[in-house]
């Protein structure tokens, strides 16, 4: 394992460290709680749009705090959700009397940890929603499983969220935004190599030269199958074939994220975005917006995903509201 | 035996040296089928819980509770609020104080367990650290002799029972069929537990 | 070699086709002469900014087209310079009469095709001026080498020269200002992993499991030795002392570019940069402005470099401007 | 010799195929001290070169010299406009039209080596192209028989001669002591140009 860290131990408070010296106009940085908090939260009569995990994702979630997005990212160890009183921190630092909402991604860590801090938070007499992301189609959702892992669709619902609280609504209605944003994601992803967690200190699956991973979590989590490599044309129809089989993507304006996963760079990230756009126009699917870029990633690993978000007018006036992060800006 | 701080200080603190010494074990089976991170957050939750002083707490069930607040709020992750849930209600259901035996134990053992249950949401065979705790605690109640050394052999035959299991709950779901071949790494953890139980509670 | 790309001879092609198609509101794509110009060049009156030169570096220099910063991208061959009537295609999309300034890194190649399309574009009428940038501290400056190579510091000096010509400064203006910014800027970078040119098929170097690259070039160009890896602490007094020791950067405010190579995530960019910072505290360097990300790669190589800019006020000035690329907004 | 454009086309398309055959070899010599892609850049280039039809031209002139645009315009990096020069001046200097001998091509070939110096400023021993033109120029001029076929000698042995060399120009020199010990690809591409004139034009 070769990596720019200190210390297998100390990579989430070092980058934390860097956040601060980087940002001290627009950032508060709560090193103990490892909290990323906006320079203007808490705000009077705003709603706190919070978000956080596992870390290893970056931008998602610390890149997307600032004004029109998040108020608060809560970092977790690599990949581990944070714990409990991290995120009641969180809601402590945000909630100025208007409640928050907390946006999970589904991972039974994330849901349990964060759920167990909207108790503890709502027993000190804060309003907590919660909405939980799922919108990753390689995994099979049912009842009787952790159902959907949350990816890709995590950015536009926290965009969408947060435009919404700094527009002024109230937290049932950013709550509700936020629900039915995270309901009309779907996002399937794949790989080329395989990240390789700090304290693990090996690659958590081997690909051979020639093998990708079709259905790649964003922690390494392996996926639907593992296949031979092909032309990025053929690649994207792996990628956006079983987007449209589960939902019905003609008949609304979309939002397209086309994400790298950390070690693929931009050229190639564009060279996909070329093939998703005209397969998405071959399927009569018209793309309101895009994005393409890496936004939540999986530490050094190559590969992308894609995500399909069916919006709605509100969703897109919320999503082309002005966003101040470091990680998106307009 | 007498339930007391130092007591179950002694079981917790055997627990953290196995849980380092396999580190490298719990880091690698959650690699294989999960995400890499089971050795480190246990590692980092029972280090934690292992520097708490018995003697600051006035009986055990303080202490038990303080223990499962250490580990919520510092492992993180699912196995963070499942093995603070565990010893949460395990601690809630112990007596206040005094001696302690088979039939004391039992019904602390199977509120921590349920706890986990409703916590998680799992069942027996969905390839979880259940697969270990529940055979353990029917092993415990069955038990007429030494019921600790029988949960113990209970809960490494049921982790290495999630060998061949397809995982319904947590990470290794995602991976279907594929999760078969690997013991669950929570499994795996948990079967540490009931062992330094033995080693020490016995 | 594992890419997302349909072949190794359509990897800039295609790159661009997903460029139109992802932002056809802001650029607009010249495919036969592999142009990316915004969507208001030209514009009567104001200077045009240009710069350009083999691919595989984005955002690098694609991704800084818009107002406020550059006119036109011109994208050769990965890692190949763009031809001479490449670039003079460029300087007739985007001269309004006002004239055009070139910003070309220093390489023979792109120093040759930039010098031809000069001299192709003067004998047309077009008044063209240009600047080398030449910030690379691991090459040794001496009149009988190729001289220094272009690196990080081009960011800075395309930020600076376009807001200046957005300004409405004269070429004469703009090129001194240019010129300044490119003296005022020492580099270094190093690489834990090589980058695989799409037409090689293999790495351009090898490095064993421990082993880094140190002052590496951005085309996989070997650099000053090859050296253990050590914690990102040790790492970043590497790059900062040669910069240090090149120039005096302790009597001006000065912006610090904290740049991955491309495979590097943004967790450990930002671990980097805490180490940075703490060093030019130290060092009594007083940072004004900074950048962490992903701005100057070497395709899909893991590495960082570090980028210093001895500012004035003008520059922080042209610095703080708004500008609004897909890879540059404020 | 007839100078004609067809004569001349044998010559670069000659010079192309030996490019393609080659193409591995000289982006695995640009991989170790340099950015590996002069193969791909100068089969790129010859293989426009080799599209042009010299049925299209009036004179070897004219044809040499729309060679040299084309290199000019689809090869990029140095050896683009390194390329394009050495053959705009070598067609600037070639005779209009007729017979051509030894005395007849000594001043073109001349010309297009100094526009490769005037146009990247580097000299003898700087470990590039020109350590290969040079002596092919000079043992063109020497041979009192075959003297192509001598310049192509002189031109393999100047490009063997650049194995040892550090390099003082282009993206080898980056490289410091480190580029000695492995030959410089625009000088093995530079012997491959005048080995193919050997074969066609001798
Ligand atoms: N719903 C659940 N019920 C019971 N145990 C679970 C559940 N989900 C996960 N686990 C246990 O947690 C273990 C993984 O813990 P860990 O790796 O620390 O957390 P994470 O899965 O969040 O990375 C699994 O091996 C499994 O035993
Ligand atoms: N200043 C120069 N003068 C003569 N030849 C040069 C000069 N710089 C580079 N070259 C030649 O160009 C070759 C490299 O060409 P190529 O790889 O196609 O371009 P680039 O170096 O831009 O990637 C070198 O091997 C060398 O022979
Ligand atoms: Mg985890
Ligand atoms: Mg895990
Ligand atoms: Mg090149
Ligand atoms: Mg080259």
């Amino acid at each position: 394992m070769k990596k720019l860290i200190n210390d297998p131990g100390t990579v989430v408070a070092d980058a934390l460290r860097g956040m601060a010296a980087a940002h001290p106009g627009t950032l508060k940085i709560d090193h103990a709680n490892r909290l990323v908090i906006s320079i203007d939260a808490p705000r009077p009569g705003k709603v706190a749009v919070i978000s956080g995990g596992g870390s290893g994702h970056e931008p998602l979630h610390s890149g997307f705090v600032g004004p029109g997005m998040l108020d608060v990212a809560v970092a977790g160890e690599v990949f581990t959700s944070p714990t409990p009183d991290q995120v009641l921190a969180a809601l402590q630092a945000a909630d100025s009397g208007a409640g928050a909402l907390l946006i999970v991604k589904n991972y039974t860590g994330d849901v349990m940890n964060f759920e167990m801090a909207g108790e503890l938070a709502a027993a000190e007499g804060i309003d907590v929603a919660s909405v939980i992301v799922a919108d990753d189609v390689a995994v099979t959702d049912s009842l009787y499983t952790a159902g959907r892992r949350g990816v890709g669709g995590t950015v536009v619902v926290e965009k969408v969220a947060g435009a919404a609280a700094q527009a002024g609504c109230t937290l049932a209605e950013v709550t509700a935004l936020a629900q039915r944003t995270a309901d009309a994601a779907r996002s399937m992803g794949l790989a080329l190599t395989s990240c390789t967690v700090p304290a693990a200190g090996r690659p958590t699956f081997d690909l051979a030269d020639d093998e990708i991973e079709l259905g790649i979590g964003i922690h390494g989590e392996p996926g639907r199958s593992r296949e031979q490599i092909a032309p990025v044309r053929e690649l994207a129809a792996r990628l956006v074939t079983p987007i449209l089989e589960d939902l019905d993507f003609t008949d609304a304006p979309v939002i397209v994220l086309c994400n790298g996963m950390g070690g693929t760079p931009l050229i190639e990230l564009y060279g996909l975005y070329a093939e998703v756009s005209d397969l998405l126009a071959a399927q009569g699917v018209q793309i309101a917006r895009n994005l393409v870029g890496n936004y939540v990633t999986s530490l050094e690993m190559a590969g992308a995903s894609v995500t399909l978000v069916k919006a709605d007018d509100e969703m897109l006036e919320y999503w082309d509201a002005p966003v101040s992060t470091t990680g998106l800006q307009w | 035996m007498e339930l007391s701080p130092q007591i179950l200080a002694g079981w917790l603190r055997a627990f953290a040296a196995d849980i380092a010494e396999n580190e490298a074990l719990l880091t690698d089976l959650d690699r294989q089928i999960g995400d890499a991170d089971h050795g480190a957050n246990m590692v980092r939750g029972t280090t934690a819980v292992a520097q708490l002083d018995p003697a600051d707490f006035a009986d055990g069930r303080s202490y038990v509770k303080k223990a499962a607040m250490t580990l919520i709020s510092t492992v993180g992750g699912a196995s963070g609020p499942l093995y603070g849930t565990l010893l949460l209600r395990l601690g809630s259901a112990l007596p206040d104080d005094g001696p302690i035996d088979q039939a004391g134990w039992l019904p602390a053992l199977r509120a921590g367990v349920e706890g986990v249950v409703a916590r998680g949401k799992a069942g027996p065979g969905d390839k979880t650290m259940l697969d270990a705790l529940i055979p353990a605690v029917e092993a415990f109640e069955a038990a007429t002799d030494q019921p600790w050394q029988a949960a113990a052999e209970a809960a490494a035959a049921g982790r290495d029972a999630t060998v061949p299991m397809i995982a319904h709950k947590g990470r290794a779901s995602y991976l279907g069929e594929r999760s078969a071949g690997v013991a669950d790494p929570g499994a795996t953890s948990s079967a540490l537990l009931i062992e330094a139980a033995a080693r020490t509670l016995a």
